[in-house]
């Protein structure tokens, strides 16, 4: 019988533009520390460690081994996973499943990323086939780009549509302390910035961000001694569907229609937006937020922009997106997805201070990264059956 | 971990190794038995270079097979963190060399350390070490290649600084590279112009050669 | 705070960088020999699914079949969806920036049922559209590899 | 462990100094192909995929994205352990045990011909206090083998014996790219790499991937071939500065070992395991390996291999598939051993077959002079 999982503890670093004062081991030693902090736990009592990020945007390879004193790592299980963007969400996953298995009761997992160290899209573009792609592509910024064209030429949605995403999130991201982006912009600013990949503009998107986040999962024989209201994972799914651009179809991004139809059919979601109470959303730029929620069933094909109008998504609203200001407002690449995972446990435990959602019994997370790929979990208050 | 031979003319050496050796009973023949499920899937599904010539498409054998020569070229500026700052302004500035001390097991780390993987603790006070030391473990590099910043023979060291738990990982120099062997003293040569980074010691030198 | 202001350093890799030979492999072979010896664009088709595939690999993702029958495509197009690059980065293939900008799209040629991404040719912008019908324009001197396509233009 | 887990098919592509006619997706489709024929099972019974890979060498970051098309991991949930396909495997395994899945298969590969593995393996130490003095594999691993022959008095001539048995062996195996006739004299007078690693007790450049599938026990049951089942496996990381070891020890190796004995009821190794599959990298690493198996007592690899016990005929044979020393596939090389292992414990190793064989130990390595270790315990 495999162990049910909870989260008992998360640390964040202060996320920024550039953290001169630490080095990369350093800026996971602090968030390793506050998670233990949080969940009032040693070094000591942990059994393992996962550790993620994408190699070339610090040129550090062997991360696992290489950051050993900073992730508590020494004489333990120590593995390293990276899937791209989707890093943070895979860990996640991997989390889950090593902790369920039995093989782990406590476990810390941690995505980091000092995107200061290099230049990004430089970086990034050597994620992609050195053949076919790297001639051409221009980042992650150029794949985006090519998804919006194509998301408003099938829906009509407008560049304004898509700026009222941004809005929001940095909106939420004033009550995160740890965001790295924590100033209002409006409508017209974003509208009139910078304009860098067509249709996309400098506010469209997620900054450059150092910074590390760490989650303890636990085991059911053990998280509720760790922590009072803890946030038990109810179910995971991916789709990494692609190996070449081309075959993407840019409409409604296919890998997390499908992950989460497989999330929502296994753990009984019928209605996510009624029974969904929070989201934290990987959504590197504004159109994701309208695309990629029709994506997971909120609305129907084209209809995102109302849900946005009508403040559905806002913090107050009925199902609150990216209260943390999500990715647009902070992206340390290979931790953005475990701080969604991060702030979605927060919600569940009742921790999230000024960005908290009343009464949070479910909350989902996503990851997003590689060639349109897509994670997916849940958490619920309840422990499952 | 990944070791390697890394050159491309260490592949030929391997080859030539191989006419040198002849075997005297021969290899087996190769590709030799696999079982007969994995040979129908291995003949039907792929490509062996013994078999080439069997695909159903004649196209595949006639393929010259394209190398992309390509680089990746990120440049990287690396933050050294406080601590590591220190340790270097220290050894630009005054050509000293400082370990950091955790006080829950007492190591003194060398490269100094914010905090102590051991005890999973802040390391607690700044100690001086060296400058000299006694050497752990060496070798003598006698292949090239353009990281190396010394010309081959040339020798690495890890060094025990004097006062320190945790030997440093250096170049040996100004020396007979056949007559290191562990347990000897060494002392670091500095560079005259220093710029915060490791090579602000040029290398270390036996105490007493020259 | 009234702490001494503590000088904090960086170390630089410079211009290191490391070198690749990537094997193009027989698929991918032979779409470039095409191409440099023939002006021509090929896709592969699936066995199972019929779907055309450019560039040519040897599996099909969703049947997990083997694919072998070449198809010629192209070079004619439509254009799926584009961007034009107008920031600047580091090409991390020379470790210079890039030029820009420059117009980059999926087009998907004919005869084939996947996008095939290139630069697209940028002098009217206002030619440019989702839908708009492309033409593939060759360089004189082709070497096998992908920048023997000069980019994508719109037809008329 | 909840449940018992069975490895129910594998698959190897030959291991070659340069596939040049083979992308990275073209090897894993093979390696993965075969997996699922030996296995008896189609795609369509894989139910979830973790694969293996390293951006450096395969100098692309998110290098898993490759190869998804090519492993079927299709509409499927995937996921990419970056590092030995030892830990890959490891993580493949939960995905059972943690109730999600009843098959993962597990696929890695490399391929050494890309890239200049001075320059990979460089970027492996600390960009601040070591990477600018052009430190690398091969003269990291020097420091360890002075250390440890330093220490223990291990001998070159000891080191050789490990080449020469290891070449010898990959005569039995047609997946290895390296079979030598070779004589300790030829070893010696190898060209000298970096002292006292010679170019014989280096492992080559090597192309390859390797794919094995894992089932629950009522999904194995249903598979063909009898299942070779988990019996124990634990993986440890040590300190990752080189001055912070002792390099002559492994105590990393030696806890990963204990918990994998542990799981596995083996109090004894050297008698109750029949056939051994460790990362040679390196000819000092095969001695110094063996002790932190506990197949004998520290310092005490030399004597062992002296002794011809770890010879094919020996009582504890190791690895008789010739080893990394001829063919190392750097990701893929871990999972290679657990293949080899799979087809010691089912009588089908051909020419290099331990007779009699009923368990059997895999080992991976990951980062600089054996930093992380993982061990696995098979049986039937």
């Amino acid at each position: 019988m495999p162990n049910r999982v909870a989260i008992v503890g998360t640390g964040q670093t202060h996320h920024c533009t550039r953290r001169l004062d630490v080095n990369g081991v350093e800026l996971i030693y602090e968030a390793v520390g506050r998670a233990l902090e949080d969940a009032e736990l040693k070094m000591k009592d942990i059994d393992g460690v996962i550790i993620g990020n994408m190699d070339h945007f610090e040129g550090i390879n062997y991360v696992d081994c290489w950051s050993i004193d900073g992730s508590g790592g020494f004489g333990k299980p120590t593995m390293k996973l990276t899937t791209g963007g989707t890093t943070g969400s895979t860990l996640a996953i991997a989390g889950y499943h090593m902790v369920a298995s039995g093989m782990f009761d406590k476990l810390m997992v941690i995505g980091w990323e000092k995107n200061s160290e290099s230049d990004t899209t430089g970086a990034i573009t050597t994620a992609f086939d050195p053949i076919w792609d790297r001639l051409v592509f221009a980042g992650a910024i150029s794949g985006l780009a090519v998804e919006a064209s194509v998301y408003m030429a099938t829906f009509g949605v407008t560049e304004r549509d898509a700026a009222r995403v941004t809005v929001r999130d940095r909106r939420h991201a004033c009550l995160n302390p740890y965001a790295h982006l924590r100033k209002e912009v409006t409508i017209e600013e974003v509208m009139n910035s910078p304009r860098l990949s067509d249709p996309l503009k400098l506010l469209d998107l997620c900054p450059r961000t150092d910074g590390a986040c760490a989650v303890i999962f636990a085991s059911e024989h053990v998280a509720e001694k760790i922590c009072p209201k803890p946030a038990w994972v109810l179910g995971t799914a991916n789709r990494h569907l692609y190996t070449y651009l081309g075959d993407t179809d840019f409409v409604n991004l296919p890998s997390l229609r499908r992950a989460s139809q497989e999330l929502y059919s296994k753990t009984g979601i019928r209605e996510p937006l009624k029974q969904i109470d929070v989201m934290e959303l990987y959504l590197p730029y504004s159109f994701a937020g309208l695309s990629w929620i029709e994506a997971l069933g909120l609305c129907k094909p084209g209809e995102a922009p109302r849900l946005l109008w009508d403040g559905v998504t806002d913090l107050g609203g009925e199902l609150p997106i990216n209260p943390s200001g999500g990715v647009i407002s902070c992206n340390p690449i290979g931790a953005t997805g475990l701080i969604r995972c991060a702030e979605a446990a927060l919600q569940i435990m009742g921790k999230a201070d000024k960005r908290q959602v009343p009464d949070v019994k479910i909350a989902l997370s996503t990851g997003f990264g590689g060639c349109f790929w897509s994670d997916i979990l849940l958490y619920g208050a309840k422990k499952p059956q | 971990m990944p070791p390697l031979v890394n050159l491309p003319k260490e592949a030929a050496h391997f080859n030539l190794a191989l006419q040198l050796h002849k075997p005297e009973h021969g290899p087996p023949q190769r590709p030799p038995k696999i079982d007969n499920a994995q040979a129908r899937i291995y003949s039907e599904a792929h490509l062996t270079p013994n078999r080439r010539d069997t695909m159903s498409a004649d196209w595949l054998s006639n393929v010259e097979p394209m190398v992309y020569k390509s680089r990746i070229k990120v440049p990287y500026t690396w933050s050294v963190g406080e601590t590591g700052s220190r340790f270097f302004v220290e050894l630009r500035d005054n050509k000293r060399l400082f370990g950091k001390r955790c006080a829950g097991c007492n190591t003194v780390y060398v490269p100094p350390r914010k905090m102590c993987g051991r005890c999973f603790r802040d390391t607690d006070d700044w100690v001086e070490v060296g400058p000299e030391g006694t050497l752990q473990t060496f070798t003598v590099v006698r292949y090239s290649h353009e990281l190396q910043p010394m010309a081959a023979p040339f020798a690495y060291g890890i060094i025990l600084l004097d006062r320190a738990s945790t030997g440093l990982v250096h170049l040996i120099g100004d020396t007979d590279l056949a007559a290191l062997r562990a347990g000897i003293r060494l002392a670091p040569v500095f560079r005259e112009e220093r710029s915060g980074t490791i090579l602000d010691i040029a290398y270390f030198r036996p105490v007493g050669s020259r | 705070m009234a702490a001494e202001k503590q000088e904090l350093l960086v170390i630089q890799s410079g211009d290191k960088e490391q070198p690749f030979r990537y094997a193009v492999g027989r698929y991918g072979s032979k779409f470039f020999m095409e191409l440099r010896d023939h002006k021509k664009l090929l896709g592969i088709r699936c066995p199972k699914c019929g779907k055309v595939y450019v560039p040519p690999r040897q599996v099909c993702g969703p049947c997990f079949e083997r694919m072998v029958e070449l198809v010629e495509v192209g070079p004619e197009g439509t254009l799926v969806g584009y961007t034009i690059l107008r920031f600047h980065f580091v090409d991390p293939e020379t470790g210079q920036p890039k030029p820009v900008p420059y117009g980059y799209g999926f087009i998907r040629l004919d005869g084939a049922d996947n996008a095939f991404q290139h630069f697209i040719e940028i002098r009217d912008e206002s030619k440019i559209r989702v839908g708009a019908r492309m033409r593939a324009v060759f360089n004189e001197e082709r070497k096998g590899n992908l920048a023997d396509i000069r980019h994508f233009e719109v037809i008329g | 462990m909840t449940e018992r887990v069975a490895i129910v098919g594998v698959g190897q592509t030959r291991q070659e100094r340069n596939k040049v006619y083979d992308t990275f997706a073209d090897m894993v489709y093979e390696a993965t192909t075969l997996a699922l024929a030996d296995a008896g099972l189609s795609i369509d019974q894989i139910e979830n995929v973790v694969s293996a890979s390293n951006d450096f060498w395969d100098g692309r970051t998110i290098s898993s994205m490759a190869i998804n098309d090519a492993c079927g991991s299709y509409d499927k949930n995937i996921s990419c352990v970056e590092g030995d396909g030892t830990f890959a495997a490891f993580y493949g395994m939960t995905r059972i045990l943690s109730g999600a899945y009843d098959t993962t298969l597990v696929v890695a590969h490399s391929k050494g011909s890309e890239s200049v593995s001075s320059h990979i393996t460089n970027a492996m130490f600390d960009p601040l206090y070591v990477r600018a003095l052009g430190l690398d594999a091969i003269s990291s691993a020097a420091f360890q083998a002075r250390r440890y022959m330093d220490r223990y008095g291990v001998s070159e001539e000891q080191c050789a014996l490990v080449s020469v048995k290891n070449h010898g062996n990959a005569f039995r195996n047609p997946y290895a790219q390296l079979p030598l006739r070779l004589t300790v004299q030829d070893v010696l007078q190898s060209r000298m790499l970096a002292d006292p690693i010679k170019l014989l007790d280096a492992s080559p450049i090597s192309d390859g991937a390797c794919a094995i599938i894992l089932a629950r026990e009522s999904a194995a049951r249903k598979t063909p071939k009898p299942p070779v089942w988990v019996r124990g496996v634990g993986y440890c990381a040590d300190a990752y500065h080189l001055g912070d070891r002792d390099l002559a020890e492994c105590a990393a190796l030696v806890q990963a070992a204990r918990k994998a004995y542990d799981m596995a009821g083996v109090r004894n190794p050297r008698k109750q395991l029949d056939v051994v599959e460790l990362y040679d990298a390196f000819t000092y690493q095969e001695l110094l390996w063996t002790e932190g198996l506990g197949l004998c007592g520290p310092g005490e690899g030399g004597r062992l291999i002296e002794s011809g016990a770890t010879q094919l005929e020996g009582d504890i044979p190791v690895n008789p598939s010739g080893g990394l020393l001829s063919a190392h596939t750097v990701i893929a090389a871990g999972l290679v051993r657990i293949a080899e292992c799979v087809l010691q414990l089912r009588g089908e190793a051909g020419e290099r077959q331990v007779k009699g064989a009923r368990t059997a130990l895999a080992h991976g390595v990951n980062g600089p002079c054996g930093q992380s270790h993982c061990v696995w315990v098979l049986g039937v």
